[in-house]
């Protein structure tokens, strides 16, 4: 059994692992040309970073003994040694332990790199790599011991989030909002236009994202068993439903369906569901998927009215998103999918379940927000987080990387 | 010699070089433009935000002739290009003071 | 033993749904800039609106208990309830059946999502969204359930079909052949060239098909076993087979063997083979793909000469490759395969396989193209199934989605 | 135990196909406009040839009992026939035998289709064809065997290469450098500039690359085990610090770290473990990414010196990277990870690991380079391997297939 | 009659095409360019290989006019596009014989 | 003051700038165009569809010059752009009335 779910999981691994470059392409797709490369090896460069610091020290501080209070873990697990005495408190039933850390890397990895959504078009390379390293241990690392270890102090007081609501979709919302107040807008926003520059990157992109989170959903069952069947289901309509809800909010208001609307529809389904994955039915993960899309849809448009440039709305979309399937997890949780779960509103758990996974939103919110702020004003003042106006108006990709995203004409790259 | 350059819609542009070659004219040189005038651009949404684009897409003809001919490849082009809706585009003549085939150094109506 | 069948299910499930992103990449790069994220939006949007029928009501339709006759199923599974029970007429043995519907799904999804290779370029957004949705009740759901339900009438004849050669490849032909004959050709078709776009976006499309087909064609199995084994290898040769098919028929016929030629090579060959793929032997795989190749690269050209404009080749790729499926697998087919098939013409069984094979292929073709027919004359009646001329001559990104694919001048989109 | 180990194998052999679209994709945007399709066709055309061969042939020779001194193998399982019997010094415990030589094709395939990142350009199309079908008779099979079947006499020695250093990387580097050497320097090389076309598409081919790379080295544990997982995590880690290493490399020499550098760092750490991943820690891992990221990092530069025209880097990331995991293999190995395995130079195995690794890279570069020269040779003088200078500068997509690649302005493609 | 054409810093178009609206002048046709000049490019860096690219991105303007407006319109243009940094681009007038609008056939001033 | 317009080969681009410094000219304007002309262009085929494509692509190079100049700039570019076979280009010389630098003001041959 423990080899089905060691199976199970590693595969997961790679499907996640797979979605950071489909964030890369769903990013670098929405930017202008010139800003494609920057914004796709801030993606590139998360796998890098995280992955190593991952091994060295973070996944023990997040999955090691509790140092006490369910605050952090210890360094036990560092270097991903002692993983032979299986991971504290998950059973020696399911998958191998540097299965599950490994897994596990992946989320940290994308969950930094989604931040780049928020910062892209003016962030200074090396700002961007420095701004990581940190944030992913004193943001990621104590949030994830909190939820993700068995240990943490809210995966302790019962609450639930299946696959990462609060550490990855609320936490990459509210920490992108963060370092957008501190990093300003992009120069010319929103008066100037920048539409994106290929959708069809975009597409692509949201295609690769839709199919990783199938691991990043159904994995985080952690093995193979009924509830990782569920959470796969539940990701599948949660992410069409999303899509359509988002296609008729633009139909009413604008008219006009969109492509990039039925992606991002899509994105926010599954974000919504995140959490919810392995505790709701299909047929509510269907209600979630469509209120994701059309909350989200609204969502988006508030920073044109809030003037805060969250260039490629990642808190509208992901943070938004993940408090939406917060919420309704409270609403829909059920017992006969999840055993391990508990009952929400609607399903006779009463307001217990509701309350605790409001509170975690809200520790959630608070917590990233105040950190990331914290961590982004320190580093802007020491070493700035932004490039310089010309720099910016030449694009990040020749300013940071000396390098053309394209040179498709007839003639090649003119002058060489 | 003059220069004939005619700004026409994209659609156009097969129709014009058959004209063009129908009357034995067997040298142009063509380039994509944008066009700003009366016919009306498009607005594109992404994510909410509105964009209005002004410019249509066109495609600019040069056409190097010898000043016999200008009056009547004006016309052929004018004729094929024409689709009688908005935006269909000008054509000017400006004088040129030589003209030379690279090929050949040759220079005058004999270069083209 | 379920877990694995379930594991393997599940990632086949996940292979799958990526096909229609790589299937939207594939259109995308074939047609002109002007039209790419129309056609891809088909195939988003298949995605949202067919898997959310399915999970209501054609699951059930499909897999529930049958009505009578084999003709349909009931509304026991409607909403994804009632799977405690099982799947009527599968054994218990096999994969979870809430994972079998769910692969299941993503079948549908495809199939769907196929049409838009034919309609492209000139069918409305809202018609298309309405067409696939009848189209799903009134032709996939009595096929899928004749052919992929053990209590359907063709299954319980002895049709052999393994993973949909009828059900998705002729059908998906067919039913494109009728609404393309309704809808009309595209306005300059065939005297104005309409070449591909982008080529290594369709080449990227077909690499991921390829990727995708192996849950498609080895998952069908449902489940780890032999035939499950002998399902993948046969489609990793029969496309291999029908790319150096395709290949040489350019070569010899036009001189130049192209790379979008060598991809609807492989695509031929994975389609002629998903009747066969369980249960045939490699060596087989290897004539069926040929095969398939060169027949499909000269089916291609028989729209020039009849005038109709079936724009992607839906039914030269899918609908002949589908017959030819059929038709070799009446010869091809052997027990020593899997213990559950049959012997063909060549193996042994005489020509009662063939003749059943061909029975199926012919009533598939039947009623795919009746009904179709019916419900595109029936919706270019009511709402319209066509742009205007006008429409049609800007493409349909900015009159059906307010969208531009591209932006990657210099200037970028120039104006703003 | 044979389904879970199955199931892993053939999940891992998806994997493993997706790689040679990734790899298309990774070349087709490093080369000039003109010749993309072109290049990704040599790809797509390796996945028909190679695959085609390998099932009629290539398999037997590589797997089949050996024909003495563990030079080859015998035709036995020719037109992948006779594996009920299992494969030959296989144990009869692991996953399928059919399911093993289907993983192991996809190696066939994409070993083929990395030399196309050296000809690039330059190489007649019929002639690339015929080279790769000699070439994996002449060169890849008798290292296969020797490597890869228990009984081929470098194995037999004790020689470890978990997943192909010798065999693909160190195999497909040298045979690029004898072609390329054959084949001569493309027109203009190296004063003209010959940027990448489109840095986005080559990005994506190395997400591609990665996530495939997981069943590639993963897989081949040939199962679930423990060795797998370490496999697996090795992979992830060596890509990360490799693609680190080469950015601090750039960061140091020219200033700019660049997207193509990252990509490119990660592939050379993926190489590099390539032998490795199932015989070492993860914090070896680490050490072996980062030296190969700026180990090969300098390599790539020292074509500009030398003046042999490497394309696309086949010598100095995939020759190099592979020398540098070998040699690293025998100072790093542990039993500890994989109890098959052996010890290193620096876990108290003595210099005899070390020679055996340094041995048989040294006998494959010898062979490769050598006998691939030969094939090379043989081809130019009767067929002639390289376009006419004209083709050449109007490019291979044109002139080899007929084709563009691209046609994305505002006019379509201009004159239709 | 006259054509204008001004090479011009492509983020400066929007303020140019400001500029002439209000002085009514309703047509443009703009093209993408590449310019050389005392502008510095940049180099790029791909693999270690370093390419100095000279050519700056420049949009090309043209405008046909009426003789009597050139004077006011080049200063607007002018102004539009000057940001005082090198690379500001150029304007040049050169003379029209005669401009025809191909949808009506109307020529000369009439046309524009 | 003249114009000097230069249809080339797009290979040639380089050899032609490097010329042109030289000769100590520093400021062109390069746009893409496609040419039609006596140089066949090509065939392409997709799925048995036959696609004739008649353009051919081009570099289109604008100087403006100094009139003392142009005879030597006019030869400078023949000699540099010529490869001796077909299709190597067309130059032509246009008057120019007058020329402005946008980021000065200066006007006429110092402008340039
Ligand atoms: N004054 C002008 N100078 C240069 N090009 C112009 C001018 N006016 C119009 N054009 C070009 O002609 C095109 C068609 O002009 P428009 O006013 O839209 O339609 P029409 O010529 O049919 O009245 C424009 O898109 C633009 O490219
Ligand atoms: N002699 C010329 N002929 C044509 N275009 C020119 C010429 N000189 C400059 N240009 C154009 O004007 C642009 C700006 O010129 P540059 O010398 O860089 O700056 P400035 O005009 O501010 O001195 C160039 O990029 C080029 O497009
Ligand atoms: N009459 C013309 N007007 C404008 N451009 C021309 C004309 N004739 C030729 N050209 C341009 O010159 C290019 C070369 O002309 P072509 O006839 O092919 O060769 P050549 O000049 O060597 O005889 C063409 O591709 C086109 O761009």
């Amino acid at each position: 059994m423990q080899a089905i779910n060691t199976t199970w999981v590693l595969v997961s691994a790679a499907l996640v692992l797979f979605m950071t470059p489909g964030l890369a392409l769903f990013y670098g797709g929405m930017v202008r040309s010139k800003n494609v490369l920057a914004v796709m090896m801030n993606n590139f460069v998360a796998m890098g970073v995280v992955s190593v610091l991952w091994a060295l020290a973070a996944c023990s501080l997040v999955f090691g003994h509790d140092l006490g209070h369910g605050l952090l873990g210890n360094l036990s697990l560092a270097g991903l040694g002692g993983l032979g005495h299986g991971l504290p408190g998950f059973g020696r039933s399911g998958a191998s332990p540097l299965a599950i850390v490994t897994f596990q890397m992946m989320f940290a990895v994308i969950t930094a790199a989604l931040i780049s959504g928020g910062t892209t078009d003016r962030i200074k390379f090396p700002a961007f790599v420095l701004f990581i390293a940190c944030w992913l241990f004193l943001v990621y690392v104590p949030l994830a011991h909190w939820v993700f270890s068995p240990d943490g102090w809210l995966a302790h007081r019962g609450v639930l989030d299946f696959a990462g609501g609060t550490v990855v979709e609320i936490n990459s919302g509210f920490s992108t909002l963060a370092i957008v107040l501190v990093l300003g807008r992009r120069r010319g926003w929103p008066s100037e236009g920048m539409a994106p520059h290929s959708v069809p990157l975009s597409l692509l992109g949201v295609g690769i994202l839709w199919f990783g989170w199938f691991g990043f959903n159904a994995g985080s069952a952690l093995g193979m068993n009924g509830v990782a069947v569920y959470a796969f289901i539940n990701t599948a309509l949660a992410a069409a439903a999303g899509l359509l809800g988002w296609l008729c909010f633009e139909r009413v208001r604008e008219d006009y369906p969109t492509t990039l609307g039925a992606a991002s529809g899509a994105v926010a389904g599954m974000v919504a569901i995140t959490p919810c994955a392995g505790f709701v039915t299909p047929m509510a993960s269907l209600v979630i998927g469509v209120l994701a899309g059309v909350i989200c849809a609204m969502a988006v448009r508030v920073k044109f009215r809030l003037r805060y440039d969250d260039s490629l709305d990642v808190l509208g979309v992901h943070g938004v998103g993940g408090l939406i399937g917060m919420v309704l997890l409270g609403l829909f949780a059920t017992r006969s999918v999840n055993r391990a779960g508990a009952n929400g509103l609607f399903t006779g758990g009463g307001f217990h379940l509701l309350s605790l996974e409001v509170m975690a939103a809200v520790v959630t919110v608070a917590f990233s927000f105040t950190v990331t702020w914290l961590i982004a004003k320190a580093i802007d003042l020491t070493v700035g987080l932004r490039v310089s106006p010309e720099d910016e108006s030449r694009g990040l990709d020749l300013t940071q990387h000396a390098e053309s995203a394209y040179s498709i004409g007839g003639m090649g790259r003119i002058g060489n | 010699m003059k220069l004939i350059v005619a700004i026409v819609k994209p659609f156009r542009l097969d129709a014009v070089k058959g004209r063009l070659k129908e009357l034995d004219v067997h040298g142009m040189t063509v380039t994509e433009a944008q066009g700003f005038g009366r016919q009306h651009g498009h607005t594109e949404v992404y994510r909410g935000a509105e964009y209005q684009v002004d410019f249509v897409p066109k495609i600019r003809i040069e056409l190097a002739v010898d000043d016999s001919r200008v009056e009547e490849i004006v016309d052929a082009v004018v004729d094929a290009a024409r689709t009688g809706s908005i935006g269909d585009g000008k054509i000017w003549v400006q004088p040129l003071d030589s003209l030379i085939r690279i090929r050949t150094g040759e220079r005058g109506p004999d270069a083209l």
